[in-house]
């Protein structure tokens, strides 16, 4: 389960792709408990990373994703710019000694979990990287079924982080726009096969 | 469902096209940092030997935080997407931009996403030994202040501290000086606004959220975030009654205190308005035997096209702050 | 019919709780003339010696005109109802607070109502040995000028007038070399405006015109009154192509020719549209091959709650203008 | 033909009640030529001049004029203000020496002209008080119907001063709200029976 830079390519490509078709549905999901621009911001950071990496060369993972981490970091702003941002970068350091799976999820997990100073159950994409590292961990097999539930888990959440914690107990009942686009990019990855 | 009514381009480019047209039309005070929307002062002698004061955030609040850049206040200003912050590298530039050897102090409106990217900007200005410090303005009082939520919002009150802290800068304060001062004023600025209507962002096309024609929403924010109870549409001083007693629970007002005001317009309130209600609200203030120091009215930190007010209470503990909130600037707007 | 959302209290009370509101947070600038709606400056060492400049007109075009008043801009300004013309004794009250030996000019924007008052006003000053001269600015190219007719209104550029005059005044220009130089100003001001919606006047209660969601006017003036065409909204830069075009048939533009530009917002348009707009007019006029000397941006002769946008033009033929223009003033809201 | 003081309150009470109930009417007039405000100018007026005059005593028809004057001058502002003011102004300046309805209506008119810089067919009230002022120097009765026809005959003309000027030929077809506030003093004036 060791990610080579084809397979990482092909993953944010596809990534990529999914943010171009679900922008309007992300920022829908932003509306009721955010403010409406998760899919714009997103898919401003994809077009971006698209452009930079589709018909360019990378010496190794570690490269890439520290491409990919630039391009979020200096293209999407907002809550998700640094948060991706962060994962790619941690991944990036990561990856220069081991692209297992387990450890690069493991590593953009502590990474958002420390920029964003969350943890799991406060309604944000911890509640869907955080079961995914550990899934990983314990060397299971996570389905896409598997991370559509940790999305979907957020639904029920009181929000504690991010604008959505403004509306308190009115955040239940929706699930958390970062989340739904954090599930996108771990299936993705899952579809990979690495 | 209603089309969006706005004088612009393309609704991708409204912030470099917003950008653009402001520092062209104010040469004197701002300029351009290159490959960025971040604007700096044009008087490069007023920071000499100064530290140098940085805030930002997302666009779609016009005149902050633009406006306040000038001799005596804001060193640069960092244009983020409409209501997104902007990013960690342009926050970088602007800091680059203001330090002239001092160190820079940075002015966050408490957002998750403005605290993240000042913060890794943060990181990056101290790989380059650029001393950094900051604080995380958080003072509006609608939402219930928790150590399990994000926090407050950064609201209008928020001049207040870029006005105290760009004094004390220009007249020399170190960072260190500026971190203390910053740490005394923030628990005594407080905001609550009420919207009369949603604003628009121009690439979602569509209000954030939509009053009826004699509804009015109390504790909005200024990204359209919900408040905390909607009516019908009151008369001014009903509506002062209300935003006040609110502060006043929160402040515990006491007779003979001393108090800062700032009345904002929310983008589309016509400044009539907005005397109409600060006249209720200082006889408000009057009647709690407050005594008012300060006062400032207009579309200071607005919310795209929003129709509505806030207001924003510095209680002055120590009138050296005074001194500051009158200190003379040279920006566009305040 | 859509309700009038407005912070206010009484409709038939909104000007003196205004100017209320006003005098009482600008207390270091202006202070209200005793039984009137009119204020004055509160230095009033900054007008010893000095020939007073009085303006004033309806109100509902705040910050115009209590907002110029100043060290170096205007002594007086008279607030009328809302867009209605102050009356003569109120303005004769302004004439005597402005003069201090040196003779009163007035600044009047070309309305029936405007001219008759303020002359009425002019006699009964006369009439106590205050000598009186006056200007009737009619910078609104929107209307045909005709001797058949009223003439052109006075909108926008008439602030231009105001700051001509006010920092000549202000270096102890005698009242006839005033009458000169605003002989020498007015033709060289022009204005043209847009809206995007109608504006409701307190007392009507309802808007003074209607436009579609995605219908804009041409040539509107500050109170309503129509313009000369209606279409379908377009981007800045198709307005800028239109008003452009109107203000250079007007000028008969040559290269090289010197303009200040002041673009306002007509109340409810944010200051991030205005700048767009700026924006795109100053690459209309470089394509033009003009020089623009200065420029200003904001929200300065508004219409209530309209929507819109004007743009006023002033072609420098004496470099003394821009020294006019950038003369320091201590204002509200220049 | 010549007012007595009581005969004088009487038109102004007369004219005062009629400005009441016909204060939107006026405003909707002034609506689509003007600005929207003539009711309320008027209103705001003549409510002085009721709370002026109603409870006083006045030594003759002059000074009540004055007072009048005074009241129009100061409380109404617009147009109209200047405009009615000057009508009492140079009423009461008139009859000092002479009380005739013809003295009177012609002092106002002169006045009016001289204020207003303006003539006859130029779609203003002077289009009601210039035929009046001629239909008494030429010693004809006034009827109600006549001044009604002079307020009507406004509205097939131009308007080329104030404001309804700006509409150049649009003005046409519709009442000159002034005429119309004119036509109601006038026929108040005719009713008192002088
Ligand atoms: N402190 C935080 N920790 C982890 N995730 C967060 C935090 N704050 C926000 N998020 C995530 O960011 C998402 C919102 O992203 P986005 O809408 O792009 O930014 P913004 O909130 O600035 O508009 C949320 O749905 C949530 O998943
Ligand atoms: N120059 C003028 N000469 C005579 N009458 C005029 C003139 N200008 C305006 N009027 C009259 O004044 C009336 C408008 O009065 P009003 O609506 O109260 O004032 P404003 O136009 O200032 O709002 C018009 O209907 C017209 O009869
Ligand atoms: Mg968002
Ligand atoms: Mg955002
Ligand atoms: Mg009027
Ligand atoms: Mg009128």
């Amino acid at each position: 389960m060791a990610l080579t830079v084809e397979q990482a390519k092909t993953w944010l490509e596809d990534f990529y792709t999914e943010i171009e078709a679900q922008k309007q549905y992300l920022s829908d999901l932003d509306t009721p408990i955010g403010d409406g621009d998760h899919g714009n911001n997103m898919a401003r950071g994809m077009t971006a990373v698209h452009e930079d990496i589709s018909d360019a060369d990378f010496a190794s993972v570690s490269d890439l994703f520290k491409k990919v981490a630039m391009d979020l970091i200096s293209k999407v702003g907002g809550a998700s710019g640094p948060l991706y941002g962060t994962a790619f970068l941690e991944m990036s350091k990561t990856a220069a000694g081991s692209t297992e799976l387990k450890d690069l999820v493991s590593a953009a997990l502590a990474g958002i979990e420390k920029r964003g100073k969350a943890t799991t159950n406060e309604k944000t994409m911890i509640d869907v990287w955080s079961p995914m590292a550990e899934k990983l961990n314990s060397d299971e097999a996570v389905s896409e079924a598997d991370i559509d539930q940790f999305v979907e888990s957020t639904k029920d959440m009181v929000a504690t982080k991010g604008r959505a914690s403004y509306l308190g107990e009115r955040s239940v009942g929706h699930i958390d726009p970062g989340a739904m686009s954090s599930g996108y990019l771990l299936k993705a990855l899952v579809k990979v096969g690495a | 469902m209603r089309q969006m009514k706005k004088i612009i381009n393309d609704p991708g480019n409204v912030v470099p096209e917003m950008v653009q047209g402001l520092v062209r039309s104010n040469s004197d005070i701002v300029e351009l940092i290159p490959n960025t929307e971040a604007v700096v002062r044009a008087d490069k002698e007023s920071m000499k030997g100064k530290v140098g004061i940085v805030s930002g955030g997302g666009s779609g609040h016009e005149p902050t935080h633009a406006g306040f850049v000038g001799k005596g206040m804001l060193s640069a200003a960092v244009c983020g997407e409409v209501f997104t912050s902007p990013t960690p590298d342009q926050i970088f530039e602007a800091i680059k931009a203001s330090n002239t050897g001092s160190g820079v102090f940075l002015v966050i409106k408490n957002y998750s996403g403005d605290v993240m990217n000042f913060e890794m900007a943060q990181d990056m200005a101290e790989m380059e030994d650029i001393p950094v410090k900051s604080v995380v303005v958080d003072d509006d009082i609608a939402v219930e202040n928790s150590t399990y939520t994000q926090g407050r919002r950064g609201v209008a009150g928020t001049l207040f501290m870029h006005k105290i802290l760009g004094a004390a800068a220009d007249l020399g304060a170190s960072l260190d000086d500026l971190e203390a001062l910053s740490k005394q004023v923030l628990p005594n600025i407080k905001t609550i606004a009420v919207a009369l209507s949603g604003a628009t962002v121009p690439e979602v096309g569509k209000p954030g959220f939509t009053l009826a024609d004699d509804e009015i929403e109390y504790g909005v924010g200024i990204h359209g975030e919900p408040g905390y109870r909607r009516e019908k549409l009151q008369p001014s001083k009903a509506l002062v009654e209300e935003l006040v007693g609110k502060l006043k629970a929160e402040f515990n007002f006491k007779p003979g205190e001393k108090y800062a005001v700032i009345v904002n317009g929310m983008g589309a309130t016509p400044l009539m308005e907005q005397y109409i209600f600060m006249n209720d609200v200082l006889d408000k203030l009057a009647d709690e035997k407050l005594e008012v120091v300060f006062t400032k009215v207009g579309n200071l930190m607005t919310s795209l096209d929003m129709a509505g007010i806030s207001l924003s209470l510095f209680k002055i503990e120590d009138d050296r702050m005074v001194d500051g909130l009158k200190h003379e600037v040279k920006t566009i707007a305040w």
